[in-house]
């Protein structure tokens, strides 16, 4: 069979899931999700199939020949196309989509709107693989839209939760703006491009034939960027990742953590050749990239919320990539390619270890976690893996593909590296600081029973291996070599410095953030919440630079620079609408009428008046005819 | 194709004769006679797909003494052009109709006119003679007149008074214009001759091809803006919008899903007809001041829908910025924009009644329409919030749904002519998703309400499926009405794209 | 010749104004009728001064005076009955007084 | 020295007039012997109407083309449609007349008396000389004097005193104008006045000769300023008396006018003439339309109105500027016949609806499709074609006229007329919906149910009109066509 021909069964099938499920409805409550999560499972199997022939074949399939519009001359023509990026990315969704809806089997079991959330994650696994498929990219911003779409929805899941719908909105809004940018990138790219054509291919040889002028080329590129900025969360479009995490953890798994999020890199790289003739371009995509990483590096060291911390992280790993990829070679798109992939596998591994946590303690505050461990050994495993995978320990997956940043990093210049380098420290500490709050210490919960749970385990376990496995050296060498040539070797001093950074944040954080033991019969006498004070190691000066640095700043600057100004000037706008532009048209109205008034108000009813008129009427008539005349 | 004006007309007369007693069978009726139509327009547009266009022109009014002959032909047509406007007016009025289910009482005098306006409005689609159209035109007024003064709020008296008066002086404006039009322009003289002849047509091809071959004169000037003057207020155009927001206000919802979805296209449809095409010297000079006034149209439309408390005054404000896409899309006057325009009207006619269907819905089960005391009616009218949050969806733009074709041809179209101004019209995309999520969110997301609201009927559920589906149809396809309008956009738009090739770009 | 006529124009001029002057101040309702009666006879005055003085062969004009007067008494009979009528019924005797048909009672 | 004989021949072209003389007098003297019920002495001034009318329709269909009393009287194709019009409208009237309760002092007398008005009416559309114009003009106004007159409320009489006043100074403006056009020609043919009179030498005088006439003409017609009487006067009088005045005492005055202009003014100073009456038409439309936004008082309402579409009715005229063409006769006389329909039908209503010894009041339309909805059906139809709306006669006249304006008159003047023309129709919207808006969305006022009671004739007369109305809205051409080919060789020749 030839899988990479037939990719297109992979969205389809999850569509035919969605629209099953939808159709059926709570009904079908007992199986509609076992039926969802096994075709899910076939698509990943399919996806993997695809990837492996591509791989073997190292070719690339193209098939668009479906109209969807004509566009004046131009048929704009969708289809699919598959080549070693698409390939992989395929591999990823589907199979995270598969393994998350295998955890979410247990996760939502007791939901009263359990179909609809498998339904919606089917959609979601669909319009992401319509997303990676897309040959054209008027067709990608399609999906584009879509994924965004799903996210909203996943984030509201819980929509009676007025907090959700305000993470909702946000995350539409903030991804709406990117969109926006890209939106008229297209404009641009469609009419810079010399037959209109949006299809990938043609960009690719327009720009390598150097038919767009440079400056176009600069606008495309950055505003193809700022759509990749709101979706994959870089400064300032960000904050709404961290409010995502109202959204349930499987699904904070799968978009916030490993596949939507990461739709802006993936994004960046299909389009890289646009972004290889704009040095300008490259120049911000790298700051705005470095300093999204350090800003929720640092973000993440002083969250509270388990789930924000691992939010942050996204957003700093995304940021590295996106520095990365600012570095303008084809080593630097591997490399990202690669963390990309790394990340997509740890991070949804922590966020359902993370869910699992949550799940069974029913808390995700950190301070108020502890001894975890004891109640989940297995999930504590994983997210150590997880988390030491996302520090770049040695032998796990992570360690690899942040050594190829930090080599295109390096030949992109010393400051950049510089900057990675602490990150890598920043991520090396939180991750140490959660995992030390979280899972050692105490138990403050009481009666929390783990249930072995064999729909949480299998993804978790799954995913754990993949952490550890995707790393294999000579796997990982190959994977790079399929995404491309020149892939990055990195000097060992770096690699030992890389470790040595990793290791001393690790050494610092374990050393500053004391695993809490309680004695159970103190927390007995003080049940309630509120009294006990959230002890914080950062404290004094660091705890006033810590609030600053949650970046609630952001938030503090959107409410009263964007937000609160616009609804003033809105509802301004609306008394203007209601008051002077009303009185100005239906003015007229009520002038004439007026008028009428006082007219009608002139016939007094006497015979003098009326003969009174008349005569001066006969004169005016005389006097206009004689002027006339004269 | 007459029976597309036969079939309501007559199904007015047979419902005006039963007795209102029978309350029943006025409704049962009703419903299926105004879906009767629709099976007709889809009938047609099936058998269309061949190309083939339905036209009649047949003598109609003609006096023909002394030295002056008038003609008003019966010239009826069913192209490209007119043919999604008549699918939307039959999936409009169907919707309206089975709306009609919600009112509390006057079914019959609701079904009557109801009938009688889709009477109207479909000759407004199909009328290819001025004079006809005119009468078309100003046929709807009264009918709608009578619906929003009978159904509705409080104010809708009020309302119904605005909407008359307003568009009494936008058809005022129009016979004007229509007058004028023939007599400047309808002789069947050989034009250039001294004499220009004595004998009169208002046949709309005449006219054009006169038109055509006419130096550029002052006249023109004087009827594009008269025509454009009559169609922006039945559009809107901002500031002539303050009457709409009162009908959109007021009256019953079944009521807003036609004038929303079918009368405001009315004025898009004239607008193109009539200004844009018949006069593309007078067009060129104006389109950058007349792009401006859309652009003022959708940002000023979007940012007012964000203070609203009622939903009804965000939809309606965020009808006042679609309608700007539109006459974005047509005063760019190519392809892609013209093509966009009428896909946004299409769409947006559709939003609109799945929209306003979910208001009447929800209305209906909770006597209110302000934003702030609904709120959590997604527990308990999951369906209902669905398909909200469908027109709601459609409405921003999202793609997959029929909003955003439209709105990314028009804005492409206009993208080739003005850059800066594209660009602040899309950024209003932003404002249409704040607003849209506004209402959305604050009507279905939160906390349940406390008393319990019962979710759709079957009867309510079936139009907003439909209306549903179409939106999805056209969002995912939009070939299936693209290819439709194709040809006829060509035709239409190639004069101007002449001028401007000659003229050397606006 | 010329000269009569002018003198007879004149005073029918005069006449006719005076008349109007009447009609436009008195409030006297007979009165105001007979103002009118002297505008008929004015202008009967004028068709006379024209018909005589104005060299034409036949009586166009003297018929024209005699219309003039039937009508005029005519209409100032019915003019009569109908002050009489409002005298008896209303005890109108101003013209002044005539204006309950005045707009603003019949308003909005 | 010719004798003056008057043939049998001649009555015979006199028809339709001697008709009504016969009738008037066998009326008179039967009402006096029967004294039995007021409506069979309706029903008799009917059949005589009728009568005149099937008289007037022979002459139109034979043709008939010929002068009586060296040419004082003309029966021509246009005198014999515009005398079917007068004469339906009447019939109109009279059914009016037989369904509205008798609010006057007469019995009889209040249908009789219909009939010598609109003899005057009929003989000043056939008349060619200025007497006989005079006598005409007085027969229709002193008849519709004593109309007035004889409502019992004291508003009748006091309507009628305004009327006899006013009246009679426009007499006299319009006698001393003709006086002076007599002093210059020595004669009061029409024809022969205007071949006589000399533009060179007396230029000033037979200007203001002109538009004395001019003037004297639109106080009968009402046209602003001229028009105070007319609201008064028709708040005076009673439903049906008020619309005689409104429909056949203005439509007399119009062609009146019309045909002074054509055959007398025109020929001298169509200029001026022109220019006069444009003013005039143009102050009328306005002040019209905005004086009837406030009345609420039905009659006053319908007086406003009237002088509005008066104003539209001499458009035509003016728009043709020295002699109307074909288009222009046609199209009048289809805007007069869509307006008698419109106004017969609306006070046709308006007597359905009245309840006695009130003023008739738009608060009176409350609710009536609660009560009676086929005849709101029927009163909506009216509306619309009073408001020009389609499909009705009323705006295909709009229409027409608009058309004619424009083609005709190239330049600022008629696009200024036309330009308030349509200005003047959205204005109207507001008040003639605020009947439709009473009948339709007020609950019942307080007048009982049973106060519509079944007039047949007035019921009659609304249905007449009323689908008269939408008959010519839907098939516009096939009277145009008629009109036309019937007064085609009237106006060429």
């Amino acid at each position: 069979m030839d899988f990479v021909a037939s990719a297109w069964m992979v969205p389809m099938l999850s569509l035919l899931a969605f629209g099953v499920v939808i159709m059926i409805g709570e009904r079908g409550k007992a199986w509609t999700p076992i039926g969802s999560t096994i075709v899910s499972g076939v698509a990943a199997i399919f996806a993997c199939c695809v990837w492996v022939q591509q791989w073997q074949e190292r070719s690339s399939y193209t098939w668009a020949e479906w109209r969807w519009l004509t566009m004046g001359d131009w048929p704009v023509q969708f289809g699919y196309e598959v080549q070693s990026l698409t390939a992989c990315m395929l591999v990823i969704v589907t199979m995270i989509g598969a393994l998350v809806q295998l955890y979410a089997l247990s996760y939502m079991r007791d939901d009263g709107r359990k179909t609809t959330f498998f339904a919606y994650i089917s959609l979601f696994t669909c319009s992401m693989c319509g997303l990676v498929l897309s040959p054209n990219l008027l067709q990608l911003f399609i999906f584009w839209e879509l994924v965004g779409l799903c996210s909203f929805l996943l984030i509201g899941f819980w929509f009676t939760k007025p907090a959700a719908r305000e993470a909702a909105r946000k995350a539409f809004l903030l991804t709406r703006i990117g969109d926006v940018g890209l939106l008229i990138g297209l404009f641009v790219l469609y009419h810079a491009m010399p037959n209109n054509s949006l299809a990938l291919i043609d960009v690719h040889n327009a720009v390598q034939n150097g038919v767009i002028p440079e400056h176009t080329v600069t606008l495309v590129a950055l505003l193809l960027f700022f759509g990749a900025m709101g979706k994959s969360g870089q400064v300032p479009l960000h904050t709404w990742l961290p409010d995502a995490m109202e959204g349930p953890t499987p699904i904070s798994a799968l978009i916030h953590a490993a596949t939507m999020v990461a739709a802006g890199v993936f994004l960046v790289s299909r389009t890289y050749d646009v972004f290889l003739a704009s040095s300008t371009a490259l120049l911000i995509v790298a700051i705005i990239g470095a300093v999204t990483a350090v800003l929720g590096a640092v973000a993440a060291l002083v969250q509270r919320d388990l789930k924000r911390i691992l939010a942050y992280s996204t957003v700093s790993q995304l940021g590295l990539m996106m520095c990365t990829l600012g570095m303008g070679t084809q080593a630097a798109l591997i490399a990202a390619l690669l963390h990309l992939l790394t990340h997509a596998c740890f991070k949804a591994l922590l966020f359902l270890a993370a869910g699992r946590v949550i799940h069974t303690v029913h808390q995700q505050d950190i301070e108020e976690l502890g001894g975890v461990r004891n109640v989940l050994p297995w999930t504590t495993g994983a997210f150590a893996i997880g988390a030491l995978a996302l520090a770049g320990m040695v032998p796990l997956s992570g360690f690899w593909s942040k050594e190829a940043l930090f080599a295109v990093l390096l030949q992109g210049g010393a400051v950049w590296v510089t900057t990675a380098l602490c990150v890598s420290a920043l991520t090396a500490m939180y991750m140490t600081r959660a995992f030390v709050r979280v899972f050692l210490g105490t138990l403050r919960q009481k009666n929390v029973r783990a249930s072995r749970d064999i729909p949480m385990g299998v993804p978790l376990g799954a995913l754990a291996v993949g952490a550890i496995a995707i790393g294999w050296p000579p796997m990982f060498a190959r994977l790079g070599a399929q995404l491309g040539e020149g892939y990055p070797h990195t000097p060992a001093w770096l690699v030992a410095t890389s470790l040595g950074v990793v290791v001393m944040g690790i050494a610092v954080a374990a050393y500053v953030v004391r695993p809490r033991v309680i004695v159970a019969s103190t927390r007995a006498r003080q049940p309630s919440r509120k009294k006990v004070v959230p002890q914080r190691r950062f404290s004094g000066t660091g705890a006033r630079v810590a609030s600053i640095l949650r970046v609630a700043v952001w938030d503090w600057v959107y409410r009263n620079g964007v937000v609160r100004p616009f609804q003033a000037f809105s509802r301004g706008m609306a008394q203007l609408d209601q008051t002077l532009v009303r009185a100005c048209t239906e003015g007229i109205g009520t002038c004439t009428v007026l008028i009428g008034k006082l007219a009608s108000r002139a016939h007094v009813g006497q015979l003098h008046v009326y003969g009174i008129w008349s005569l001066w009427g006969i004169v005016a008539l005389l006097c206009f005819v004689l002027w006339k005349k004269v | 194709m007459h029976a597309l004006l036969a079939v309501p007309f007559l199904g007015a007369l047979v419902l005006a004769c039963i007795p209102s007693a029978h309350m029943r069978a006025v409704r049962v009726v009703g419903v299926l006679w105004c879906c009767v139509p629709l099976a007709v327009a889809i009938g047609l547009f099936v058998q269309d797909d061949t190309g083939v266009s339905y036209t009649v022109h047949a003598p109609w009014i003609a006096w023909t003494v002394g030295g002056t002959a008038v003609h008003i032909p019966w010239h009826v047509s069913l192209d490209g052009f007119s043919m999604p406007f008549v699918m939307l007016a039959a999936i409009v009025c169907a919707v309206s109709g089975v709306a009609g289910f919600l009112l509390t009482k006057r079914w019959k005098a609701f079904y009557v006119l109801l009938l009688l306006l889709t009477t109207a409005v479909f000759g407004v689609f199909v009328a290819r003679d001025v004079v006809l159209f005119f009468l078309f035109f100003e046929l709807t007024l009264v009918p709608m007149f009578f619906l929003i003064g009978m159904f509705g709020k409080y104010g809708r008296e009020r309302a119904a008074n605005v909407f008359l008066v307003y568009n009494g002086i936008g058809s005022a404006v129009l016979f004007l214009a229509v007058v004028l039009l023939i007599v400047h322009a309808g002789s069947f003289a050989v034009v250039g001759t001294p004499t220009m002849g004595n004998s009169f047509t208002s046949d709309y091809a005449v006219i054009a091809s006169n038109l055509a071959a006419m130096p550029h004169d002052g006249m023109h000037t004087v009827l594009f803006w008269l025509f454009f003057l009559a169609f922006a207020i039945k559009l809107p155009v901002f500031p002539l919008h303050t009457w709409m927001l009162r009908v959109h206000g007021e009256a019953h919802p079944a009521i807003v899903i036609v004038h929303s979805g079918v009368l405001l296209k009315m004025g898009a449809f004239g607008m193109l007809m009539f200004s844009f095409v018949l006069f593309p010297e007078v067009l060129r000079g104006a389109a950058s001041a007349l792009a401006v006034g859309a652009v003022v149209t959708i940002v000023v439309g979007a940012v007012m829908a964000c203070a609203q408390k009622d939903v009804r005054l965000v939809f309606a404000y965020a009808s006042l910025s679609h309608m700007g896409f539109v006459l974005l899309g047509m005063v760019a006057m190519n392809d892609n924009g013209v093509q966009g325009a009428l896909f946004q009207l299409v769409s947006h006619g559709l939003i609109s009644a799945l929209l306003f269907f979910a208001v009447a819905v929800i209305e209906t089960r909770t006597q209110t329409s302000d934003i702030a005391s609904l709120g959590g009616l997604g527990q308990p009218m999951p369906f209902a919030s669905a398909m909200l949050m469908i027109g709601a969806l459609a409405a921003l733009g999202l793609p997959g749904l029929s909003g955003f074709v439209g709105e990314w041809l028009v804005l492409v179209g206009a993208y080739d002519q003005w850059r800066t101004l594209t660009v602040i019209a899309t950024g209003s995309v932003v404002l249409s998703a704040v607003y849209m999520l506004r209402v959305v969110l604050g009507i279905v997301f939160g906390p349940p309400p406390q008393k319990h609201r019962a979710d759709v009927r079957t009867i309510e559920a079936f139009p907003m499926v439909f209306v549903a589906a179409c939106i999805v149809v056209l969002g995912v396809y939009p070939s299936v009405l693209h290819d439709v309008t194709r040809e006829a956009t060509k035709t239409i738009v190639a004069p101007y794209e002449q001028l401007v090739d000659v003229g050397g770009g606006v | 010749m010329t000269q009569t006529m002018t003198a007879y124009v004149l005073l029918a001029a005069l006449l006719f104004v005076l008349g109007l002057y009447g009609v436009l101040t008195r409030r006297e309702p007979i009165v105001v009728l007979l103002c009118v009666e002297v505008m008929l006879q004015a202008v009967a005055l004028n068709v006379l001064a024209f018909a005589k003085y104005g060299g034409f062969e036949d009586v166009t004009g003297h018929v024209f005076v005699l219309f003039i007067l039937a009508v005029s008494a005519a209409e100032v009979a019915v003019g009569v009955a109908v002050f009489l009528a409002l005298v008896r019924q209303r005890g109108v005797d101003d013209v002044v007084k005539l204006d309950t048909l005045h707009a603003e009672r019949q308003e909005e | 020295m010719t004798t003056i004989t008057l043939r049998l021949s001649d009555l015979v072209i006199m028809a339709p007039e001697c008709i009504l003389l016969l009738g008037v007098v066998v009326l008179t003297l039967a009402d006096l012997w029967m004294k039995s019920s007021r409506t069979s002495i309706g029903i008799g001034a009917l059949v005589v109407l009728c009568g005149a009318l099937a008289a007037a329709v022979v002459q139109l269909v034979q043709e008939t083309d010929a002068t009586v009393l060296f040419g004082a009287y003309e029966a021509d194709a246009f005198s014999s449609l515009c005398k079917i019009v007068l004469l339906l409208a009447a019939c109109g009237v009279l059914g009016i007349a037989i369904g509205t309760p008798n609010e006057t002092h007469a019995v009889g007398e209040m249908y009789t008396l219909y009939i010598p008005a609109l003899m005057g009416a009929m003989l000043l559309v056939s008349s060619r000389e200025w007497m006989t114009t005079y006598v005409a003009l007085e027969l229709l106004t002193i008849s519709t004097i004593v109309l007035i007159g004889m409502r019992r409320a004291a508003i009748g009489k006091e309507a009628a005193m305004k009327l006899i006043v006013l009246g009679g100074v426009s007499s006299a403006f319009l006698l001393y104008g003709i006086s002076f056009l007599y002093g210059c020609t020595g004669t009061t043919y029409y024809e022969v006045m205007a071949s006589r009179l000399d533009m060179g030498q007396d230029a000033s005088l037979i200007t203001i000769a002109f538009v004395m006439i001019v003037a004297s003409i639109a106080v009968k017609i009402a046209l602003v300023p001229f028009h105070a009487w007319a609201l008064d006067v028709g708040a005076g009088a009673v439903v049906p008396v008020a619309a005689f005045l409104s429909v056949v005492s203005k439509l007399a005055a119009i062609i009146l006018l019309w045909r002074v202009c054509v055959d007398v003014l025109f020929p001298h100073a169509a200029d001026v003439v022109v220019d006069v009456l444009f003013v005039l038409v143009c102050v009328s439309l306005v002040v019209a339309h905005v004086l009837a936004l406030r009345q609420v008082t039905l009659l006053r309402l319908f007086a406003v109105s009237g002088i509005a579409h008066a104003a539209l009715l001499l458009v035509p005229l003016i728009a043709s500027g020295t002699r109307p063409d074909v288009d222009a006769w046609t199209i009048w006389l289809y805007y007069a016949v869509a307006y008698v329909l419109m106004n017969v039908g609306a006070f046709a209503a308006i007597s359905l609806t009245h309840t006695t010894g009130t003023q008739p009041h738009v608060h009176q339309f409350a609710g009536l499709v609660y009560r009676a909805p086929w005849t709101a059906v029927a009163i909506v139809c009216i509306v619309l074609s009073l408001a020009g709306l389609p499909v009705s006669a009323g705006f295909f006249g709009k229409l027409f006229i608009l058309l004619d304006a424009l083609s005709q008159r190239e330049g600022t003047a008629g696009i200024v007329l036309a330009a308030l023309i349509v200005v003047g129709t959205v204005i109207s919207f507001a008040y003639y919906f605020r009947i439709v808006r009473q009948m339709f969305w007020r609950p019942e006022g307080p007048v009982p149910p049973s106060s519509v009671r079944t007039r047949w004739f007035a019921q009659t007369v609304l249905w007449g009109s009323a689908l008269g109305s939408v008959a010519l809205g839907c098939a516009p051409g096939w009277l145009m066509e008629l009109l036309a080919q019937l007064i085609a060789h009237t106006v060429v020749s």
